[in-house]
């Protein structure tokens, strides 16, 4: 395997009606990943080639394409790992195209904010002058630190099949951030994202078909935190449901070691 | 082209840490009252900042030992006394509240076994006092203030909407240029206040931890538009980049005990910081890697990037899954090499910037009504050399007090000011006609590997005379060609092929402001090493440089560092 | 918060799957196709309740009409149709009963920080759909020759 | 919670339709005589315990799959009102043929 053949996705709106797939050949490097191959593209082959990469570690969620049928980040995925020479990559479904490979992921995040993915204090006076930090038990913190990796790159979206014929649907990233919130403690939103939840376009369209989990490149698992947040509102619906004890301020510590030891100022103090 | 024009009372330029700190600030104090824009060349969170891992500094266990002093001692000391004493005091006072503050925005802080926020110890500190989340921290702290901004119904978002120079008349701030990516409109935004926060410039270098889009933009724009930069010959160089990429492995990965080992299978940072070993400042471990490589104690590689091992075996499984998920995935991912098997291959790597635009100790500008914070701006409290995890504490802290100012200047401010159409129309002109319908025979791509490659060897960890001579004469040549570049993409839309000029053309600008400051100052301080002049002068240097713009390259001027609590004395770890 | 001002939509090529990505929309594995079989299933039996309460209709019309329908419904092409659904409702009541569950979070497994390569809890919880799958491999097949004989 | 109330009562259905189809299949196929022939066709509907079966597995199965339904089509991007067209609608369909099937055996009762 001395060249790869990239197989890559092109539209240049104004120009063409419809995308189409363009050839090059890019030569091997060893340990490289599909953003370096685009990227030699761009440099070397066709200046035109227009993607989205920032980071290059996979932590901003820029890169997300749809590479060999798959949605990945194209930084995050080096050629290796496919296992083939030829690299088929094309723009992430279910976002409109807006030149080559860039996505427009604009409903994302209009549907992520409309799930109100911040903490709504119970305490407003402590939320505007916050006092100390909450205590916060390793249980609680695994709860929902796992859904707290995502990265809104919108894999998941472009997975996801009901996302695929349903433009109103929130989809697992924006669903999965209503769960991360509810159950952290420092948060008393609940009631106002299960309403957010429970429109006829709402949590209840996730028919648990896993792909979001399976393309989420960063282990967020979206699909369980879906589900739990079904269970809890159906919980609630039944009045079953726990109260949530809302988290606790830290009290000051007690003194337990000494201070350790700074130079004394050496320029006179007013 | 459609013309459009847009108006907002606060422009926050830039949505990385210090951005979004400071539109949340913005739009906290005014109460949703004013009209705030926050402008970004990426989507907002896919900012440079997400990359930030290893922690964020704040004194939140006095009870145990610190103090606040000691935090300030620490830092004025990492600086080698060229940070600003009266900065550094107002900074460790105001960073935990930093840190409380987000922890009520929900962000995932570690936590130890009392429920109370997890700190690790971290390089050049006194303290186990960078407080972490996992091995993410600039990840959660971006996406926490992300989350919280969007509660706001006040804030309008312009993602992928690259700024091409900041206008201002008469010393007064008025207005941006934009070109947005998606649309392919270009455009003005005028505003009655403007808070730079685009972060820093190191992809002037080929090996760093940088992101494709840290292209100091603002720094370059605002440099042109007659606002000085300060101290930018200091390049901090961090010990632990990951061959090949340059992807960062924390300074958290040493600070949880990992060792940095030679071909000799030794710990040869007890020859350089017995004390510190590992967790010495990054100048200084910087330099001890540097040395070994330089002395053949390193292990070679037929590309040049010569590297060390750093070991982190012995911390086992458990360790690194919990406190350092991400350099186990990054280092698989990227090395094919797992950290619990194997030593990772690591060298030094261009960093981070300690200068940038000059501001006092508000973050404002000498231009009336514009502020700037984070790594695009410098308020002076790193001086020569930063402490690990005071970078995301000052973006924080600085994001806030420059919100706060802007919002608070543009409510004393009854009317926008009025921008000439034509000022944005030779913008346009000179992007668009004299830029983007280039047709000579260079390529930017060339001219910034060119760039890159040079910046790696004669402006790095050790520097000297003669080469940054030859740095500044490469860099005007450059500045020179990229007059004649051939642009291939036509289109306004998404055209990143155009963008990778003006991308080039601001770091050209920025690269020569490090040299000419670099080579003018005559000692060696924090990061700035040279060679022919191996030593500290208070005397002479105990002042920070400023860099003015002319046509014909930076004039350089100084102003003294402020020094209220301990005069310099000889650093040592 | 508002996006941005400067407006963008029409000029973008859309990109929606739609209902093809029944069918396939990329390289997923299991529980994305088990999706597709629950519906068409469920849409299979609502099609046949609506056919077979019309069919009872034919009792109205008498003796006569009953037994002529009858033995329509006695040739072989309906045999085959009739055991289809008696499997389209062994799938779908099988693969409802995990849905049900899994629905509410049960046999998922608790969340926990994912390690490094990432396995996702339907993934680490597969044997479970493996095992129904079995199931109702056996029920149809044991359907089948309760039909045949 | 409406959407959550309804799909609690599809889970509800499903479950029920698991037991109750099997009672139905049970109770026709092992009834004594050809299950298809008139006279155990028209015997059943006779009984009340019979009767009351078919009403439950009618009212479980149509509720059911017109939820089902009404969840599929939902799905095409159909906007609040004419969604609220297709909640009537389907609820109209739903007690017609509800209405219907019931008439059958009542009216062969009678
Ligand atoms: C890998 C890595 C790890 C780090 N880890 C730590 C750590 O553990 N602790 C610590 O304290 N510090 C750390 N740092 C340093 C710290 O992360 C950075 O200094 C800090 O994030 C800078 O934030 P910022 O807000 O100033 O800029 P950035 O996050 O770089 O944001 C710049 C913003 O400006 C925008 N922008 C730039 N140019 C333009 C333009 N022309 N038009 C429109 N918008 C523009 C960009 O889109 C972006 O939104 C780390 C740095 C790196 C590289
Ligand atoms: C045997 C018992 C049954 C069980 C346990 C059962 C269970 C379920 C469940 C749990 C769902 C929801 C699936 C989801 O939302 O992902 C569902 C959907 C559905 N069911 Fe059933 N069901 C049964 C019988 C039937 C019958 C007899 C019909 C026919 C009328 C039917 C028609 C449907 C339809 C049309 C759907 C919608 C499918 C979808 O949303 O994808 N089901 N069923
Ligand atoms: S849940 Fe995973 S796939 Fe979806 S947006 Fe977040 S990180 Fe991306
Ligand atoms: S792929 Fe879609 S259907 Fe649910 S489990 Fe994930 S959101
Ligand atoms: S470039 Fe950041 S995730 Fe790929």
């Amino acid at each position: 395997m001395q060249e790869l053949t990239f197989k890559v996705q092109r539209y240049l709106p104004g120009k063409d009606k419809k995308a189409y797939i363009q050839q090059f050949t890019v030569p091997l490097r060893q340990g490289m990943t599909v953003l370096d191959g685009l990227i030699y593209i761009k440099e070397n082959v066709d200046n035109t080639l227009s993607f989205r990469s920032s980071c290059r570690m996979g932590i901003c969620g820029s890169c997300g394409m749809f590479i060999n049928n798959f949605p990945m980040l194209a930084c995050h995925t080096p050629v290796e790992e496919l296992g083939t020479d030829r690299i088929e990559v094309r723009s992430l479904p279910n976002f409109p195209v807006i030149r080559d490979l860039v996505a427009d992921l604009d409903l994302l995040f209009e549907k992520h904010k409309s799930i109100k993915p911040y903490i709504i204090s119970p305490d407003t006076e402590e939320a505007e002058e916050p006092t100390a930090e909450f205590l916060q038990s390793g249980e609680e913190l695994e709860g929902y630190v796992q859904f707290a990796y995502c990265v809104k790159c919108g894999l998941c979206m472009a997975a996801c099949p009901t996302v695929a014929t349903d433009a109103l649907f929130p989809g697992p990233q924006s669903l999965g951030q209503a769960y991360r919130y509810c159950t952290d403690r420092r948060d008393a939103g609940v009631e106002e994202r299960f309403h957010q939840a429970d429109s006829r376009h709402g949590v209840w369209l996730c028919h648990l078909a896993g792909a979001c989990s399976e393309a989420c490149p960063k282990g967020v698992d979206p699909a369980l935190a879906i589900q739990l947040l079904k269970r809890a509102m159906v919980f609630d619906s039944l009045r079953l449901k726990k109260k949530k004890k809302p988290a606790s301020i830290a009290q000051p510590l007690a003194e337990s070691k000494p201070k350790i030891d700074v130079p004394e100022f050496t320029v006179k103090q007013p | 082209m459609v013309e459009i024009e847009a108006a907002h009372d606060v422009l926050i330029l830039g949505s990385g840490l210090a951005g979004l700190r400071a539109a949340v600030e913005a739009a906290r104090v005014s109460n949703d009252e004013l009209d705030i824009a926050i402008i970004s060349r990426v989507q907002l969170m896919r900012s440079h900042s997400v990359c930030a891992e290893g922690g964020t500094a704040a004194v939140m266990r006095p009870e145990e030992g610190d103090s606040l002093e000691l935090h300030a001692w620490d830092t004025v000391r990492g600086s080698d006394f060229l940070a600003d004493q009266d900065v550094v005091k107002l900074f460790v006072e105001e960073s935990p509240k930093e840190l409380i503050q987000l922890d009520h925005w929900g962000i995932p802080w570690s936590r130890r076994p009392d429920g109370r926020m997890n700190q690790r110890p971290f390089g050049g500190h006194s303290f186990d006092r960078a407080t972490f989340a996992e091995d993410k921290t600039g990840f959660f702290e971006m996406h926490t203030l992300y989350d919280t901004l969007q509660k706001y119904a006040g804030v309008t978002r312009y993602d992928e909407c690259y700024v091409t120079s900041i206008l201002i008349d008469n010393g007064v701030f008025q207005g941006l240029t934009v070109w947005n990516l998606t649309t392919g409109q270009f455009f003005l935004i005028r505003g009655k206040a403007l808070v730079i926060a685009t972060g820093g410039a190191c992809r002037m270098f080929g090996f760093t931890t940088y992101s494709l889009t840290a292209t100091g933009d603002g720094a370059a724009m605002a440099y042109r538009a007659g606002i000085p930069l300060k101290d930018m010959e200091f390049v901090q160089f961090h010990p632990t980049g990951l061959i090949p990429s340059g992807i960062l492995i924390t300074e958290g990965a040493r600070g949880e005990g990992g060792y940095l080992i030679n071909n000799k299978d030794e710990r040869f940072m007890e020859r350089y910081a017995p004390s510190k070993m590992e967790t010495a400042p990054r100048d200084i471990v910087s330099r001890s890697e540097m040395t070994e490589i330089l002395e053949g104690r390193g292990f070679s590689r037929p590309d040049g990037l010569d590297y060390l091992h750093l070991d982190l075996r012995h911390l086992g499984a458990q360790k690194i899954n919990e406190r350092l998920p991400l350099i186990r995935e990054v280092t698989i991912k990227f090395a094919f090499i797992d950290p619990l098997e194997q030593p990772i291959p690591i060298r030094p790597a261009a960093h981070y910037f300690m200068g940038g635009i000059h501001t006092d100790i508000e973050g404002a500008t000498p231009v009336e009504a514009i502020w700037a914070a984070g790594e695009a701006a410098c308020v002076s409290l790193h001086g020569a050399n930063r402490l690990g995890a005071n970078s995301t504490a000052e973006c924080l802290v600085w994001g806030r007090i420059t919100g706060e100012k802007a919002t608070r200047y543009a409510m004393g401010q009854k009317s926008l000011p009025d921008v000439p159409p034509q000022r944005v129309q030779e913008e346009e002109k000179r992007l668009f006609e004299q830029i983007g319908h280039g047709n000579g025979s260079e390529d930017v791509y060339v001219i910034r590997a060119e760039l890159q490659r040079m910046m790696d060897h004669n402006v790095a960890v050790y520097r000297n005379g003669p080469d940054m001579e030859e740095a500044l004469k490469k860099i005007r040549e450059l500045k020179q060609r990229i007059k004649h570049v051939k642009v291939k993409d036509q289109s306004r839309i998404y055209n990143t092929n155009l963008l990778a000029i003006v991308e080039v053309i601001n770091l050209l600008d920025l690269a020569e402001v490090i040299v000419a400051g670099g080579l003018a100052r005559t000692e060696s301080r924090g990061a700035h090493s040279r060679r022919d002049f191996p030593n500290r002068d208070d005397d002479n240097w105990g002042k920070h440089t400023l860099a003015y713009y002319t046509p014909e390259g930076p004039r350089l001027d100084y102003i003294p560092a402020t020094i209220t609590m301990w005069q310099p004395v000889e650093r040592k770890y | 918060m508002k996006t941005k001002a400067a407006g963008s939509e029409n000029r973008h090529l859309p990109n929606r799957l739609g209902i093809k990505s029944w069918v396939w929309g990329g390289n997923y594995t299991l529980e994305r196709y088990l999706y597709t079989l629950h519906r068409v299933t469920g849409l299979g039996l609502l099609l046949y309740i609506t056919l077979h309460l019309a069919m009872n209709g034919f009792r109205l019309g008498g003796v006569e009409s009953w037994i002529d329908i009858m033995e329509i419904l006695g040739m072989s092409g309906f045999k085959v149709g009739e055991y289809l659904v008696a499997a389209a409702f062994i799938i779908h009541a099988l693969n409802g009963g995990r849905l049900i569950l899994q629905h509410l979070g049960y046999t998922l497994g608790k969340p926990k920080p994912p390690v490094y390569p990432y396995v996702d809890s339907l993934r680490r919880r597969r044997p479970i759909v493996w095992a129904m799958l079995a199931l109702i491999v056996a029920l149809a097949v044991y359907v089948l020759i309760v039909f045949v004989t | 919670m409406r959407e959550t109330r309804l799909k609690i009562l599809q889970y509800i259905t499903g479950i029920g339709l698991f037991f109750l189809v099997g009672t139905h299949l049970i109770v026709s196929l092992l009834s004594s005589g050809e299950p298809t022939s008139w006279e155990s066709v028209s015997g059943r509907a006779a009984s009340a315990g019979w009767l009351a079966l078919f009403i439950f597995l009618l009212i479980f199965g149509l509720y059911h799959g017109i939820h089902g339904l009404r969840t599929i089509i939902m799905e095409l991007s159909i906007p609040k009102l004419p969604a609220k067209v297709l909640d009537w609608t389907l609820l109209v369909i739903g007690l017609a043929i509800f209405g219907y099937a019931v008439y059958i055996p009542i009216n062969a009762f009678l």
